[in-house]
């Protein structure tokens, strides 16, 4: 297998699914000409012409929508949101048009597309370039929502999310862009809505997405060297929820960490709690904590920026807690 | 950039005819179908927010009348008489407004959101403006693909005033996509005056900024509306570039059910002044004039528009329900 | 005390807080000249003039952004927005900037603004149309949110708001505007974050805001008919959510259902059944249940729509549920 | 609607000559400044994102200088400039860029982020053209309390085909509102030129839509810049009306710090080409024309400048950060 960065996989994936179906286009920021803001479509203007490599001006609710119009009529766009960020200005396609779409319309119009870019804090961004938003497109019924911690994830979830016959947020993590990893050779596509175990473990469940699962990774392999044996989901999809994968490790290990990086209130933690302890409430030995990121806007100071966010020691603790020791 | 346009009066041989004949079919059949849908609103057996467009027939009208089988058209909330212009059936969408499964969105969109995949017809959407992208989206699309259709929205003036417009009709213009934009000026944003919401009056001045070519229209003239278009059309289907239409034009009725005709925002000698330049009576007294038109065929057209609406009430009456089960269809593609 | 509807509730709240503070104004489509689209600031153009009740064009990005500039260098504003739904295209001046103002300001800009109007559905209103978007805004730290269910409440709460230094994100029951209820005569304000018992009860917690508050009352009477006597909690305030009022019902209750108008995913009863398990683990006999709008945009068939909200028999089915019968 | 300026130079008397020698000095601070915090960014004592105001340093001089001490200013995130120029310290905005609790936003903001209450200054703002309705608030606010203040707003010239910008110059326009919308046309929007990404290539145009006063201004001649300002100034507090200035410049360093600053999208010989009309130098060789600045002058200017740069670098990098309990505070007004 070749070891790829979490970008090339992406890219590979952008590629790979732009020749299968010339219906496939990529349209955004700096897309074309400029390779990306992240380099994601590094090449791509050169292999496929600006015809389908296509640079916007920055008008994030306009091409929004023009993604959706394409889509609705046969096309399947891939809508580069230079951040998540941004994506705010644009909102209103995605949940009142995109999400919508197929419903209002009596099942006619389908809106075959995928909204991606990377969200989440990266390193000193500030308020307004750190933010978590899964949890808001997740409330949203008519959208998908899919979050890979992996280049081999981030590949073949992207492939899937392009071949989706509904509109796909896509959230990729800034922070994971140089990530590498072992990227199968041949064709494939990871199925949206099934999570991965990632590390198998039978004291307690971590349950993670993105960039938390590497932190729970750690947080584990400290554990490990405690004698806690911890069990690490990866969500993957987070609409719709893998809850079969969760409360069959919450079973089993009795005890449960919800970890993210985004805010508590009414976050996807919030909801993993809910699916527990309405499908496993008598498994449970303890109350499911959560680590998430502090609830205040992302301050720009780098060690207050650090104190934000989530991290092993705070897992580490929270695990203990719900082992009562 | 902008022109205002006088029709340019053809001669009457029997293809205008014709073609008068199908445009006062038209305008009738969409006046008598929303007074009717007005009706059924107050015996309630419409709900939710119903917007008519009494008044601005000659704009759906003339300008639909301009298009192929194979372009796009999306619209607004206001958007019944466009759904018939295009050809949907009283049937349909008076069964759409009933919320019944035999309507054109099998009941889940109402009023507001009306669509018709075989028509190219997008919509029916119900937050202002949001649809103008989405139409540019369907003109991309055609470009994309190398065609030569058209896609055409239909919004109001004071749409013009958000973002969604802006950032779309400069896109269209940088990137020339065969898209017409539809500025139908009624006058108000629900009690809102256009001088009260727009600096500037003459709407299509705004297309300047984007480097659009853009034209006033006098929308109570079905005629003139016609020939406005067919030189937009032509520019988007041949050249693919865009084209500003402001169409000026009026509604004599309230904003939605719930809004009064007169009174608040505007008098009642203001609505009887704009009933003066009714489309469907300009018309007809044309074809009158032309001798396209007489007592007889006109009292014909009223019966036949009447029985085609009677037709379509009693059809949305009888029609059932949406299954039970539809609730939870459609969110998702795999749904059904 | 007086009976007023909650529209005019508001109608007063606006008045009071307008005369008594000239800083205070309202700006919004269609509140002026047309004394609002629900009527709720009927007559107030009128006796405060085109200065301090502004009409705007449809803009509600612009408007919005407007609200917050004023509000920084001094003025409260209130900020009408036709409906909750619409926000979605001003919801990046929400969040990205009255959210975070004073956070990223180092606590130089205070934004001392109300966006109020309508939210969640209506009657037959479509899937574009009839939206809950309260568990959006208390994901987002920086704002409160606050959804009055009766008129006092209405008008205290909206008061508060007002004099609050803080973005306030009010939220009226579309359906709520003609309910009519007994408001104080003299003048009161009702503090935010606060929840309110509005029904005791000691066999099951009912958590509600907004129009469920009505929906849990009648279910109650209804359980009350079958000898169950349920206790029905208004949050009033969504964030800050006042959790002890919630823990102290359940730890004497034991169990819970929480009735809420929006969709299930991560919304306010996922947050609150977090709250509870987490601070009342073991008073809890049942999971907490919630009872929440379908999972679908609303349909607009009046007995799809019907089906989709949340009602008194879905709430008295839950509540056998916790209890077990 | 769109005039271009030329220049109109005033005799130079001695005024004249402290006015001159004041705006190169803050204009030659500006410049080290930024160098000095490149060269910081590079040595990681300044994190995230950092965009150098390097060639336009005449559009913040030259305008600010025509404010007032209570005139708000607004900015995006290519501030320091803006910052600097209406009189925030060196020591305040490097210690911001570094993060500590000395910094002018306290640490919490950063380079994105400067606000001074006490200067009127309201940011420092990063999502491209969310500023703009701002500052028409404050323009709001402004008349709404009866005073003639002004409030001007920067931003990029890619920031003028969001909607952001288009619903705020209407109702800017509509409402008489004394606000100056500063459209610094540096080209390029990180990678796009601006004829890739407007429809039209003289922004000053778009001022048409809106009814509003517009002037395309050379961006490079700080004199130029100012006495456009003036007439903008005296229109927005004489008058309580808008003006939208497109200044025409260019940075010549990357868009933020990880981006080159030719090599992609622009080559090196344009750059080279646009330095020949530094605004630096511009001036530097009016004054000696003029007889206001000779070789020592020069010398002595720059000396000082270094100074205080270096101080400010000093200062900033033994500032304290914030106490860790500040994470929580100022999220909400009770906070602290
Ligand atoms: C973004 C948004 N803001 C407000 C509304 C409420 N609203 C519905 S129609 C309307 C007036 C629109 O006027 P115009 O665009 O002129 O179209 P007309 O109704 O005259 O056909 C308003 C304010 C909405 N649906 N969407
Ligand atoms: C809404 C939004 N979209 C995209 C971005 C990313 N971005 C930051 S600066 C920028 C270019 C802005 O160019 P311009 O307005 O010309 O200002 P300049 O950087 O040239 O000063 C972009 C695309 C953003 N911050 N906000
Ligand atoms: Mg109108
Ligand atoms: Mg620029």
């Amino acid at each position: 297998m070749a070891v790829l960065t979490y970008r090339d996989a992406l890219n590979q994936a952008l590629r790979e699914e732009m020749k299968r179906d010339d219906r496939v286009f990529l349209m955004g920021e700096e897309v074309a000409e400029y390779d990306g803001a992240y380099k994601v479509s590094r090449g791509l203007l050169k292999e496929f012409g600006p015809k389908r490599v296509v640079d916007t001006p920055i008008a994030e609710l306009g091409f929004a929508g023009i993604g959706v119009g394409a889509a609705m009529v046969g096309l399947r766009p891939v809508i580069e949101m230079m951040t998540w960020n941004f994506a705010l200005l644009a909102i209103d396609q995605i949940v009142n048009a995109a999400a919508k779409m197929r419903y209002m319309s009596g099942g006619q119009f389908s809106v075959p597309m995928v909204f991606r870019g990377p969200g989440g804090a990266a390193l000193q961004l500030a308020a307004q370039h750190s933010q978590s938003f899964e949890g808001w497109y997740a409330h949203i019924p008519g959208l998908k929502v899919v979050m890979p911690a992996t280049p081999a994830d981030a590949k073949g979830l992207l492939k899937a999310a392009i071949r989706d016959d509904n509109p796909v947020v896509f959230i990729e993590g800034e922070m994971l862009y140089n990530m590498k990893g072992e990227v199968p050779d041949e064709e494939y596509v990871t199925p949206i809505g099934k999570a991965d175990i990632k590390r198998a473990g039978r004291d307690v469940t971590l349950v993670s997405h993105s960039k938390t699962v590497g932190v729970a990774l750690k947080a584990a392999e400290q554990l490990a060297t405690e004698g806690i044996d911890a069990e690490v989901i990866d969500l993957r999809t987070i609409r719709p929820l893998d809850t079969e994968t969760i409360l069959a490790s919450v079973t089993r290990t009795n005890r449960c960490v919800v970890v993210e990086e985004g805010w508590p209130f009414a976050g996807i933690g919030a909801e993993v709690v809910d699916t527990i302890q309405r499908g496993a409430f008598d498994a449970l030995d303890a109350p499911v904590l959560r680590v998430t990121g502090a609830d205040v806007p992302m301050p720009y100071n780098k060690h207050l920026e650090k104190a934000a966010k989530a991290d092993p020691a705070k897992v580490v603790l929270a695990v203990k807690r719900v082992l009562y020791i | 950039m902008a022109t205002t346009t006088k029709p340019d009066r053809k001669a009457s041989t029997a293809d205008a005819a014709a073609l008068h004949r199908q445009y006062l079919r038209q305008m009738l059949l969409i006046r008598r179908f929303e007074e009717k849908a007005g009706e059924a609103y107050s015996l309630g057996k419409i709900g939710g927010f119903c917007h008519l467009y009494i008044g601005q027939e000659a704009v759906a009208v003339g300008s639909i009348a301009a298009l192929r089988a194979d372009d796009y058209i999306t619209s607004a909330y206001r958007e019944h008489g466009q759904a018939l212009a295009r050809g949907m059936t009283s049937r349909a969408v008076m069964a759409e407004l009933f919320g019944k499964a035999a309507g054109c969105s099998h009941g889940k969109g109402g009023s507001m959101h009306l669509f018709d995949a075989k028509l190219g017809f997008l919509g029916g959407h119900g937050i202002v403006g949001s649809h103008i992208p989405i139409a540019a989206g369907a003109a991309f699309a055609i470009k994309y693909r190398g065609g030569d259709g058209v896609s055409v929205c239909y919004f109001g003036e004071a749409a013009a005033n958000i973002g969604a417009f802006h950032e779309t009709l400069n896109m269209a213009s940088l990137w020339e996509l065969p898209a017409i934009f539809i500025c139908e000026n009624n006058g108000y944003g629900m009690g809102t005056a256009v001088s009260r919401a727009s600096a500037v009056k003459d709407l299509s001045e705004r297309g300047t900024a984007y480097d659009m070519p853009a034209e006033a229209v006098d929308g109570q003239d079905v005629l003139a509306m016609r020939e406005a278009m067919d030189r937009a059309v032509e520019r988007a289907r041949k050249h693919s570039k865009p084209t500003l239409l402001e169409v000026r034009t009026y509604r004599y009725v309230g904003h939605s059910m719930s809004d009064a005709a007169h009174g608040t925002y505007r008098t009642k000698d203001e609505v009887e002044e704009f009933r003066r330049r009714d489309p469907i009576k300009l018309l007809a007294e044309r074809m009158r004039a032309a001798g396209q038109l007489d007592d007889a065929g006109w009292e014909a057209l009223e019966a036949e528009v009447k029985a085609e609406v009677e037709d379509a009430y009693q059809f949305a009456e009888e029609a059932p329900d949406p299954d039970p089960a539809e609730l939870f269809a459609h969110v998702y593609a795999e749904d059904r």
